[in-house]
C-alpha cells in the first residue's frame, strides 16, 4: 500500500507540474512547473529506494536536486536575457519563430 | 537460253528501285530535274524490256518463285520477300512497266515548266511507285503484298500532293491516304487472321492448302471479308470510293498511271490473285458483286454530271473497277482481270489525252473547251479511240472484256447486278461521249471563249498550274511529241488489243447467252447516240434531261452526300472525340495528379499551423505523444 | 583508481582538461589584442584554435582506448559503439568549429572562450552519455550535454529571436529531461538497480510499471532525437542559432540520443525488444511524414533543413525499428551519411548567409553561376540528403530499407521510399534556385578559407561514402554486432 | 580479363567526356561539342562492334565483365549483353550521337548542358548493360536525375492553362512552366523508382540477402505470392518510365518542355528503359507473375495505344503531339511484351528500337522547326515545306514510320506485335492496336500536312526560314537512314533479338 501511495503522489505532482508548464502564461511560472515535475521524480526515487532498501535511489535524488538547481539557474538566466531583449516574459509573446 | 522469267521480273523490279535509290540519295542529281528524269526513264525502259521478256519467257502454268527470308522468328522464317512470276503476274507486270514508261515520257512534256528540283522529286516518286507496284504484282506472300500495297498508297499520297502548296492538293492527298488506310486496316487484320488460320503468309503454300481443302472454313468469311475491305479502299468501292475523284488534284500523268491504270486496280488484282481463297467463301463473293454493281452504277451516274474532265474520268474509273469487282464476285476472276488489263491501257490513254487537253486549254472544265478537234486533231483521234474502247464497242479494247464481265455476272446468277451493269454500260457510253462531244466537236457555250486563260478562278489542279505560263499563249495547240508519242502508242494498243480479241476470241470460262453481245453493244451505242443528240445536235436540252431525273440529278451534284458524311464523321466524331480525350487527359487524369501534389503541398502548409511558435504548444505535443505512448503500454 | 582506469577514461579526461584550458584562456584574455595579419587571426580566437587542436588530439586519443573495456562494474563502457559515437561527436564538433572560427559577428570574437567552453562541456556530456550503462550517469551526462546547448543557442543574444529560441529550447528540453528522469525512476524502481544490465531480466515479463517507465523514457528520448511529436523545438532553434552550431546541434545530440535508445531498448534485451517494433515503426512513419511534408512550404533554408533533418530521424528510426543487428548497423551508417550531408548543407548556408545576410531560399538564386563550386557542393549535400546514388545518402537509405525489408516491414519501406520523392521535391526547389534561376548579382559568394576546408571535408565525406561505402558498412556492422553478440 | 572491356568503354566513354568538358572546356564551346562527339562516337563504335560481333549461335549473355563492388551484400558490377540489350545499347548510341549534333546550336551554358547530357547517357547505357539489379537501379537514377536541370535550365515553357474542375490544383502546381515540367518528370520517375527499389530489395531478401545478380536470380523460382506483388511493383515502377496509362502524364509535359537533345534521348531511349525493365527484370525474373498479370499489361497497353493517339490528335502544340504519340507507341511495346508470344515479344523489342529512332527524329525536327520559326503552334504554321524541304521530308518519313508504313522500322514492329496479339490469349488486343495505327496516320499526317504542306504562311514571322544546316543534317541523316534501313532489312535487328526472346519465353510458358 505504502509504495503505491508515494507513486501516486509523485504522479499527481508530475501531472500538476506538467499542467503548469502547459498553462502558465508567465515563463517563470513554467519554470516552476518544471521544478515540480523534477521534484515528483525525487519522490519516486526516494520511495523506491526506501521500499527496496537500496541507497542508489537516494543518491540519484541528490544528483537530480543538483541538476535541477543548475537548470533553474540557466533557465532564469535565459528569462532575464529574454526580458532584456524583448521586454516581456510572457510565453505567448514568444512567437517570432513559427511555421 | 535466256534468264528465267522470275529473274527477269526481279530485274524489272530492281531497275525501278535503282532509279529511286539513285534519285533519293544523289540529291544534287535530283535537283537538276531533267537529268534525273532521264535516269528514271532509262530505268523504266529497261524495266519494260525485262518485263516483256519475262512475260514472253513465261510458259503455261509454270510458276517461278524466288524468295529470301525477310523476318525470322524463333530461328525460323516468318516472312519472305521475293518474286512470284506466273502468267497473271507477268502480264500485269508488263502493263505496269508499259504505262509507267509511257507516263514518264509523257510527263517530260507535261511538266516541262516545273522547277528542276521539283521535277526531280516527281521522277523519284514515279520510280518508287513503279517499284512498289511491281513488288505488289510479283508478291509471293501477303506480307510483301501488304508492304507494297502501303507503299503504292504512299506514292499516291505523295503524288496527289505533288503540288502541295495548293490547299486542295494537300487536302486531297490526305483524304486519299486516310480513306485507303481505312480499308488497309481491314486488309492488315485479314492478313493477320489468315496467317493464324493457315499458318503461312505464302500465297503458293496457301493455295496448295486451299486446294487440299486443308483450310478450315469456320471464320474464313471474316478473313476474306477483311481482305476484301483492303480492296474496297484501294479500288474505290462504295463507300470508300470518295477519295478517287479528289485524287485528281495530282498531275494528270499521275492520275493516268496511279489512279487509272495500276494502283487502283491493285484491289482487283488482289482478289484475282486470291480467287481460290474467295471461292471458299461465296457469301463474301456475293457482297463483292452487289457492292461492285452498286458502285458501278453510282459512279456512272456521278460521272454524268461532272464538268471537270478529270473527274468524269475518275468516276468512270471507279465504275470500271466495280465492273471488274463484279466479275470477280461472280466467281469468274479471269474476266475481271482481263478487263483490268484492257482498262489499264485505254484509261491511261484517256487520262493522258485529257492531260493534253488541259495542257492546251489550261482548264479542266468542259465548258472551257469545245471544237478542240480542229486545233488538236491528233488528240481528238486518240481520245475518241479511248472513249470507244471504254464504251466497249467492237474492235476496241474494252469490247471483249466488258462482254465477258457481263456474261460472267449473268452466269454467276446475279440478275439484278447484271441489269445494273447493263445500265452502267449505257451510262458509260453516254458520259464518255458527252466529254468527247463537248470537248472536241460541239461549240463552246456562250460566255466561254474556248480556252480558260481568262477564266476568273482556275480552281482545279492542273489548270491553275498551267495557267501561270498559259496566259501569254492561250491558243490551244497540239501537245509536244513527248506527249503525243505515248498517246499514239496507247491508242494503237487499244485498237490492236481490240482487233486481236475480236479476231482471236479466247475461250470463255462460261456460257453466255447469244443476246448478251447485242444488249451490251446496243446499250453502248444508245448511250453514244443520246450524248450526240444532247450535246452535239442539241436536239435534247441537257437541262430538261437533268430535270427529268430531278432528285437523282441533285443528289449526284452533291455526290450523294457521302463525302459530307465522311467529313462529318471526321470532324465531329473523330476530332471531337479526340478533343474530349485530350481534355480528359489534361484536366482529369493529369488533374488528379495535380490534385495529389497540391494536396501534398497543402498538407505541409496545414501541418505548419501545428508549429504555432508557442512553446506551450510544443509541450502540448510532447504531452500528447507521451499520453499516446502510455495508452499503448496500457493496452498492449 | 588505477592507472589502467585512467587510460580508459583518456578521451573524457582530455575533454575535461580542454574545458579547463579554454575557460582559463577566457579568463586571461580580458585585454583584447587588436592587430592585423595571421597573428591577429589566431590571437582573436585563441580559445577556438585551442579547442580545435584539442578536439583533434582527443580524436586521436580515442584510438588509444582499449575497445570493449568497462569501468565501475560496467556502469561506464568503452565499447565500440561508444567509441564510434565519440569519434562522430568529435569529428562533427571539429567541422562545426571550422565553420564558426571565421565568424566575425560580435559575440563570437569577444566571448569566444565562453562559446568554446560550452561546446567542450557539452561534448564531455555526450561522451559520458555514449559510454554510460547506468541511469544516474546517463542522466548526468544528458544534462551536461544539454545545458551548454541551451546556452550556445542563446549565444548571439542581441538578435530578437535568439533568446526566444533559447528559451523555447530550454523549456521544452527541461520538461523532457524531467520526463526522462521520471521514466528512469520507474525503471530503477522495478529493476531495483540503476545498472542497465539489470533491466532485461524483469523486462521479459513486461511488468506494467517498467513498461510505463520505458515509455516515458522513450518520450523524453524522442525529444533528444527530435522525433514526431517531440520535434517542435528543432525548427525554431535551428532558425535562430548560427549555422555552424546548428550543423553540430542537428547531428551530435541526436547521435547521443540514438546511442541511448540502442542501449536501453535493444542491446542485450533479446527478443523482448521486439515489443517496441510497432512503436518505433509508427514513430518512424509519423516522423518521416511530418518532417517531409512540413519542409515543403519552408522559405527559410535553415527551417527547411530542420524539417528535413526531422524526416531523416524518421529514416533512422526505420532502421532502428527493424531491431536487428543489421538494422542498427544501417542506422549508424545512416547517421554518418547524414552527418556529412547535413553539416555540409548548413556550412554552405553559413557561407551564403555571411555573404547575402539572408537565410531565405531566394538568396540562392543563380548560385551556380556565381560560385559554381559552392553550388555543386550544396547540390551534392542535398542529393545526399535526398538519397541519390553515388553520394552517401543513397546507401544510407538503401541499407535502412534493406534492414526493414528483412523484417518484412514493406509498408514502412514503401512509405519511406515514396516520401523520398517528396523530399526531393523541396531539395530540388533549392537546386532550382541555384541552377535554374538567374542570379541577382554577378559577384561570387565569398567563402572564408576555413569554412571552405570544412565544406570540402563534408564533400569528401559525402562523395567518398557514396562511391565506396564498403568500409563504413563494415565498420557499422562490426559496431552493431558487438551489441548483439 | 584478356579482352577489351568493351561494354565498360561504351558505358563510361560519355562520362569521361563529361568530365573532360567539365574541367577543361570552360568557355570553349567548340571543344565542348567535339569532346561530346568523340565520347559518344566511341560509344557508337563500341555498340556497333558489340552488335556486330554478338554471337547469335551461342546466344545468351556475352561480353561479360564482372568485379565485386560490395562483397558483403553481393553487389557487383556485372555487365553483359544479350540480343535485346545489345539492340538497346545501339539505339542509345545512335540517338545520343544524333542528339549531340541536334543540339549543336545550344548557346546558353553549353558546357554544363553537354556534361549533364553525357552523364545522363552513361546512366542509360548502364541500365542496358548491367545485370546486377542493384547497379541497374543506380544507373536508373543517374539516368533520371540530370533531367531536372536539363529541362529546368534549357527547357521551354508550354502553353497550358489551369482549367477544369481541378484547375485550382493545377494553378498551385504551376502547370505550363518548364520548372513544373521538370519537377513533374523527375519526381514522377523517382516515384517509380521507389517501387523498383522495394521490389529489388524484396527479391534480394528472398535470396537470403546473398546476391543481386540477374543471372543468379534467374535460376530461382520465387514464391508466387511474392512474385505477384513484386511484378506489380516493377510494372508500376518501370511502367511509369515507359509511360503506361494513367501514369503517363509526365511524358507530354516533360518532353514538350525539354530541350531538343533531351527530348530525343528521353522519349527515344529512356522510355525504352522502362519497357526494358519490365521485360528484363519483371518478366525475366518473375515468370509466373508475368503470365498472371499479362492481361493487365496488355490491356493497359491497348489503352495506351488508342488513348495516346486520340490525345495526340487533340493537341495544338507540336511537341505535345509527338509526346503523346510516344505514349501511344509505348503501348505497342507493352502490348507486344504482354502477348507472351515470340512474334509479339520480338515486335515489342523492335518497337522499342523503332520508336526510339523515330521519336528521336521527331524531336530533333521539332527542335529545328522551333529554333527557326520560334513557334510550336501547329495551326499557326503552314507551308514550311517550300522553305525547309529537308526538314519536311524527314518529318514525313518519321511520320510514316510512326503510322507503321512498310519499309520503315515502325511497320515491322507493329506488324509483329499484331501477329503476337492475335496469337495471344487475348485476341481482341489486335483491334485496338490496329485502330491505333490508323489513328496515328490521321494525326501525324494532319500535322505534317498543316505545317509543311499546304500554302505558304503569310505570317511575317514565318518568312525566309532556313532549312537544316551542317551538323543538323548529320543528326537527321543518321536517324532517317537507320529508320529506313531497319525497315527494309529488319532481320538485322530481329536476328539477335530473337535469340534472346526465345529463351525468355520458354522460361515464361515453356516448361
Amino acid at each position: 500500500m505504502g509504495l503505491q501511495a508515494y507513486l501516486t503522489l509523485a504522479a499527481v505532482v508530475f501531472c500538476i507540474g506538467l499542467f503548469g508548464v502547459m498553462t502558465r502564461r508567465n515563463t517563470i511560472g513554467i519554470l516552476l512547473g518544471i521544478e515540480l515535475m523534477l521534484n515528483s521524480v525525487n519522490i519516486n526515487l526516494v520511495a523506491f529506494a526506501r521500499y527496496s532498501g537500496d541507497v542508489t535511489g537516494m543518491v540519484f535524488t541528490l544528483f537530480t536536486i543538483c541538476i535541477t538547481v543548475a537548470e533553474a539557474a540557466v533557465g532564469l538566466a535565459l528569462v532575464i536575457l529574454l526580458f532584456r531583449v524583448r521586454r516581456t516574459v510572457t510565453a505567448d509573446h514568444l512567437d517570432l519563430l513559427k511555421g | 537460253m535466256m534468264a528465267g522469267d522470275g529473274t527477269l521480273a526481279l530485274a524489272a523490279l530492281l531497275l525501278h528501285a535503282t532509279a529511286f535509290l539513285v534519285l533519293a540519295i544523289a540529291a544534287p542529281l535530283r535537283r537538276l530535274g531533267r537529268p534525273a528524269a532521264y535516269v528514271s526513264i532509262l530505268c523504266a525502259a529497261g524495266s519494260l524490256a525485262a518485263a516483256v521478256l519475262s512475260w514472253r519467257a513465261h510458259t503455261g502454268e509454270a510458276i517461278s518463285r524466288l524468295v529470301w527470308t525477310w523476318l525470322p522468328s524463333e530461328g525460323q522464317t516468318l516472312a519472305t520477300v521475293g518474286v512470284l512470276a506466273d502468267a497473271d503476274s507477268t502480264v500485269m507486270l508488263t502493263l505496269v512497266a508499259l504505262v509507267a514508261l509511257l507516263v514518264q515520257v509523257y510527263s517530260l512534256g507535261y511538266l516541262s515548266d516545273e522547277r528542276a528540283p521539283s521535277l526531280g522529286r516527281y521522277y523519284a516518286y514515279q520510280s518508287l511507285f513503279a517499284f512498289s507496284m511491281m513488288g505488289l504484282v510479283l508478291a509471293p506472300n501477303f506480307v510483301q503484298l501488304f508492304i507494297c500495297w502501303e507503299l503504292v498508297g504512299l506514292c499516291s499520297y505523295l503524288l496527289i500532293g505533288f503540288w502541295y502548296e495548293r490547299p486542295a492538293a494537300a487536302r486531297a492527298a490526305l483524304k486519299a491516304f486516310w480513306i485507303t488506310k481505312t480499308g488497309d486496316v481491314g486488309l492488315l487484320i485479314g492478313i493477320v487472321l489468315i496467317w493464324r488460320h493457315t499458318g503461312t503468309f505464302d500465297l503458293t503454300e496457301m493455295r496448295v492448302l486451299a486446294g487440299n481443302g486443308a483450310i478450315p472454313l469456320a471464320g474464313l468469311s471474316v478473313m476474306t471479308f477483311c481482305i476484301y475491305l483492303g480492296a474496297v479502299g484501294k479500288s474505290a468501292q462504295f463507300p470508300l470510293h470518295i477519295w478517287l475523284p479528289d485524287a485528281m488534284e495530282g498531275p494528270t500523268p499521275v492520275s493516268a498511271l496511279i489512279h487509272a491504270a495500276t494502283m487502283v486496280t491493285a484491289g482487283v488484282y488482289l482478289l484475282h490473285r486470291t480467287d481460290w481463297l474467295f471461292a471458299l467463301t461465296p457469301d463474301v463473293l456475293a457482297i463483292v458483286v452487289w457492292v461492285g454493281a452498286f458502285t458501278a452504277l453510282l459512279s456512272a451516274v456521278l460521272a454524268c454530271v461532272q464538268n471537270d474532265i478529270k473527274r468524269v474520268l475518275a468516276y468512270s474509273t471507279i465504275s470500271q473497277l466495280s465492273y471488274m469487282m463484279a466479275a470477280i464476285g461472280a466467281g469468274f476472276s479471269g474476266a475481271g482481270f482481263l478487263h483490268l488489263l484492257t482498262h489499264g491501257v485505254f484509261k491511261a490513254l484517256l487520262f493522258l489525252g485529257a492531260g493534253a487537253i488541259i495542257h492546251a486549254v489550261h482548264s479542266n472544265d468542259l465548258p472551257d473547251m469545245g471544237r478542240l478537234a480542229r486545233r488538236m486533231p491528233q488528240t481528238a483521234i486518240v481520245f475518241t479511240v479511248g472513249a470507244l474502247s471504254l464504251a466497249g464497242l467492237p474492235l476496241f479494247a474494252g469490247f471483249l472484256s466488258k462482254e465477258e464481265i457481263l456474261g460472267a455476272v449473268l452466269a454467276g446468277g446475279f440478275a439484278a447486278p447484271f441489269a445494273m451493269l447493263v445500265l452502267v454500260a449505257f451510262l458509260t457510253a453516254f458520259y464518255m461521249f458527252r466529254v468527247v462531244f463537248l470537248a472536241f466537236f460541239a461549240a463552246p457555250p456562250a460566255g466561254h471563249a474556248g480556252a480558260a486563260a481568262a477564266s476568273g478562278a482556275p480552281h482545279v489542279a492542273d489548270a491553275s498550274h498551267h495557267a501561270s505560263h498559259g496566259a501569254a499563249a492561250h491558243e490551244p495547240h497540239e501537245p509536244p511529241s513527248s506527249m503525243l508519242l505515248p498517246l499514239w502508242v496507247l491508242a494503237l494498243l487499244s485498237v490492236a488489243t481490240g482487233v486481236f480479241f475480236t479476231v482471236v476470241h479466247p475461250e470463255p470460262e462460261f456460257e453466255s447467252p447469244a443476246w448478251l453481245m447485242p444488249v451490251g453493244v446496243g446499250s453502248a451505242v444508245a448511250g453514244i447516240l443520246l450524248a450526240w443528240a444532247t450535246y452535239q445536235r442539241r436536239a435534247i436540252d441537257a437541262a430538261s434531261l437533268a430535270a427529268a431525273f430531278g432528285p437523282i440529278y441533285r443528289g449526284a451534284l452533291a455526290r450523294f452526300w457521302i463525302d459530307a458524311v465522311f467529313e462529318r464523321a471526321y470532324r465531329l466524331a473523330l476530332l471531337g472525340f479526340s478533343r474530349l480525350v485530350g481534355w480528359i487527359d489534361r484536366y482529369l487524369v493529369d488533374g488528379v495528379l495535380n490534385v495529389l501534389s497540391a494536396w501534398t503541398v497543402q498538407a505541409g502548409d496545414d501541418l505548419r499551423t501545428m508549429q504555432t511558435g508557442r512553446v506551450q504548444d510544443y509541450v502540448y505535443g510532447i504531452a500528447v505523444g507521451l499520453l499516446v505512448l502510455l495508452l499503448w503500454v496500457q493496452f498492449n | 583508481m588505477t592507472f589502467e582506469t585512467l587510460t580508459l577514461l583518456v578521451p573524457e579526461l582530455a575533454l575535461f582538461a580542454l574545458a579547463v584550458v579554454v575557460l582559463l584562456i577566457g579568463a586571461v584574455r580580458s585585454s583584447a589584442y587588436v592587430g592585423r595579419g595571421p597573428l591577429a587571426e589566431v590571437s582573436r580566437g585563441p580559445a577556438g584554435w585551442t579547442t580545435l587542436l584539442g578536439l583533434g588530439a582527443t580524436f586521436i586519443l580515442t584510438f588509444t582506448v582499449r575497445e570493449g573495456a568497462s569501468l565501475l562494474d560496467g556502469a561506464f563502457v568503452q565499447d565500440s559503439l561508444a567509441l564510434f559515437a565519440k569519434r562522430l561527436f568529435l569529428a562533427s564538433a571539429a567541422i562545426s568549429l571550422l565553420g564558426s572560427l571565421t565568424l566575425r559577428t560580435g559575440a563570437f570574437s569577444r566571448r569566444s572562450a565562453e562559446y568554446h567552453f560550452a561546446l567542450v562541456a557539452s561534448l564531455l556530456g555526450m561522451s559520458v552519455v555514449a559510454s554510460a550503462r547506468e541511469l544516474v550517469l546517463l542522466f548526468v551526462g544528458f544534462e551536461l550535454m544539454s545545458i551548454p546547448l541551451f546556452l550556445m543557442t542563446g549565444f548571439l543574444k542581441r538578435e530578437a529571436v535568439v533568446p526566444e529560441a533559447a528559451l523555447k529550447f530550454f523549456l521544452v528540453g527541461t520538461a523532457s529531461s524531467a520526463m526522462i528522469v521520471y521514466g528512469m525512476s520507474f525503471v530503477y524502481g522495478v529493476a531495483g538497480s540503476t545498472m542497465l544490465s539489470d533491466i532485461p531480466p524483469p523486462l521479459r515479463d513486461g511488468p506494467p510499471l517498467l513498461m510505463l517507465g520505458m515509455a516515458i523514457l522513450l518520450a523524453g528520448l524522442g525529444f533528444k532525437i527530435a522525433a514526431f511529436p517531440f520535434h517542435m523545438w528543432a525548427p525554431d532553434t535551428y532558425e535562430a542559432a548560427s549555422p555552424p552550431f546548428v550543423a553540430w546541434l542537428s547531428v551530435a545530440p541526436k547521435a547521443a540520443g540514438f546511442v541511448v535508445i540502442i542501449r536501453l531498448y535493444l542491446a542485450g534485451v533479446g527478443t523482448a525488444a521486439l515489443v517496441w517494433t510497432p512503436v518505433i515503426a509508427v514513430l518512424a512513419g509519423m516522423t518521416m511524414v511530418t518532417g517531409n511534408l512540413m519542409a515543403i512550404p519552408q522559405r527559410n533554408i535553415k527551417r527547411l533543413l530542420a524539417y528535413s533533418g526531422i524526416a531523416h530521424i524518421g529514416y533512422m528510426l526505420v532502421g532502428l525499428a527493424a531491431l536487428s543487428s543489421s538494422g542498427v548497423a544501417m542506422m549508424l551508417f545512416y547517421l554518418v551519411a547524414y552527418t556529412f550531408g547535413n553539416m555540409g548543407a548548413f556550412l554552405v548556408v553559413q557561407a551564403v548567409a555571411q555573404s547575402e545576410q539572408s537565410d531565405g531560399i531566394d538568396a540562392y538564386r543563380g548560385l551556380a553561376q556565381r560560385s559554381p563550386l559552392l553550388a555543386l557542393a550544396m547540390l551534392l549535400f542535398l542529393l545526399s540528403l535526398g538519397g541519390i546514388p553515388f553520394v552517401a545518402g543513397f546507401w544510407a537509405k538503401l541499407y535502412v530499407f534493406w534492414a526493414a525489408v528483412e523484417r518484412g516491414m514493406y509498408g514502412l519501406v514503401f512509405l519511406g521510399a515514396v516520401l523520398t520523392v517528396v523530399a526531393l521535391y523541396y531539395y530540388l526547389l533549392v537546386a532550382r534556385r541555384m541552377y535554374i534561376d538567374a542570379p541577382e548579382r554577378p559577384e561570387p559568394v565569398q567563402v572564408p578559407g576555413l569554412l571552405g576546408v570544412a565544406i570540402v571535408a563534408c564533400v569528401i565525406g559525402v562523395v567518398g561514402m557514396g562511391l565506396y561505402p564498403a568500409p563504413w558498412v563494415t565498420l557499422a556492422q562490426r559496431v552493431a554486432s558487438t551489441l548483439f553478440s | 580479363m584478356d579482352r577489351l572491356p568493351i561494354l565498360s568503354i561504351m558505358t563510361w566513354a560519355p562520362f569521361a567526356s563529361a568530365l573532360v568538358i567539365m574541367f577543361f572546356a570552360r568557355r570553349r564551346p567548340l571543344l565542348v561539342r567535339w569532346t561530346s562527339v568523340a565520347g559518344t562516337g566511341v560509344s557508337l563504335v563500341a555498340s556497333i562492334w558489340v552488335y556486330w560481333t554478338y554471337d547469335r549461335v551461342r546466344a545468351g549473355f556475352q561480353f561479360q565483365e564482372e568485379f565485386s563492388l560490395v562483397p558483403s551484400l553481393g553487389i557487383s558490377y556485372l555487365a553483359a549483353v544479350d540480343g535485346i540489350s545489345a539492340l538497346m545499347a545501339l539505339l542509345t548510341s545512335i540517338i545520343i550521337f544524333a542528339g549531340v549534333f541536334a543540339s549543336w546550336t545550344t548557346k546558353q551554358r553549353s558546357q554544363e548542358f553537354y556534361a549533364l547530357l553525357l552523364v545522363l547517357v552513361t546512366g542509360v547505357y548502364g541500365v542496358f548493360v548491367t545485370l546486377d539489379l542493384f547497379v541497374l537501379f543506380l544507373f536508373y537514377e543517374i539516368a533520371v536525375l540530370p533531367m531536372y536541370l536539363l529541362i529546368g535550365i534549357w527547357g521551354s515553357s508550354g502553353d497550358v492553362r489551369p482549367q477544369g474542375i481541378f484547375g485550382w490544383a493545377m494553378g498551385r502546381t504551376g502547370v505550363g512552366t518548364k520548372e513544373y515540367a521538370a519537377m513533374k518528370l523527375t519526381l514522377y520517375l523517382l516515384f517509380g523508382s521507389a517501387f523498383i527499389l522495394v521490389g529489388v530489395l524484396a527479391l534480394f531478401v528472398a535470396t537470403g540477402s546473398r546476391t543481386f545478380s540477374f543471372l543468379e536470380l534467374q535460376q530461382m523460382r520465387f514464391d508466387p505470392a511474392l512474385q505477384s506483388w513484386v511484378f506489380l511493383a516493377f510494372y508500376v515502377g518501370f511502367g511509369i518510365l515507359a509511360g503506361i496509362w494513367p501514369l503517363h502524364t509526365w511524358s507530354p509535359d516533360g518532353h514538350a518542355s525539354a530541350p531538343t537533345a533531351v527530348s530525343m534521348l528521353h522519349a527515344g531511349v529512356l522510355m525504352k528503359l522502362g519497357a526494358y525493365g519490365v521485360v528484363r527484370v519483371g518478366m525475366g525474373l518473375l515468370p509466373d507473375a508475368a503470365v498472371d498479370w499479362a492481361w493487365l499489361v496488355g490491356t493497359i497497353g491497348c489503352i495506351n495505344i488508342v488513348y495516346g493517339a486520340l490525345s495526340a490528335m487533340a493537341q495544338t502544340d507540336l511537341k505535345y503531339v509527338i509526346a503523346y504519340s510516344s505514349v501511344s507507341h509505348m503501348g505497342v511495346v507493352m502490348l507486344g511484351a504482354a502477348t507472351l508470344t515470340p512474334n509479339g515479344l520480338n515486335g515489342s523489342v523492335f518497337q522499342m528500337f523503332a520508336h526510339g529512332i523515330m521519336t528521336g527524329l521527331f524531336f530533333a525536327l521539332v527542335g529545328l522547326v522551333y529554333e527557326k520559326a520560334h513557334s510550336r503552334e501547329i495551326f499557326k504554321m503552314s507551308g514550311f515545306g517550300t522553305m525547309m524541304p529537308g526538314i519536311a521530308t524527314a518529318f514525313t518519313i518519321g511520320g510514316l514510320s510512326s503510322l507503321g508504313l512498310p519499309a520503315t522500322a515502325g511497320f515491322v514492329a507493329e506488324f509483329l506485335t499484331f501477329l503476337g496479339a492475335w496469337t495471344s490469349d487475348y485476341r481482341w488486343w489486335l483491334f485496338p492496336a490496329v485502330i491505333g495505327a490508323f489513328l496515328t496516320s490521321v494525326y501525324v499526317l494532319r500535322v505534317a500536312g498543316q505545317i509543311f504542306w499546304g500554302p505558304k504562311s503569310a505570317d511575317p514571322h514565318f518568312q525566309d526560314l532556313a532549312d537544316a544546316q551542317g551538323p543538323e543534317w548529320a543528326a537527321l541523316g543518321i536517324l532517317v537512314f537507320v529508320l529506313v534501313l531497319f525497315g527494309v532489312a529488319p532481320s538485322i535487328a530481329i536476328g539477335p533479338v530473337d535469340t534472346a526472346t526465345g529463351p525468355l519465353l520458354r522460361r515464361l510458358i515453356g516448361q
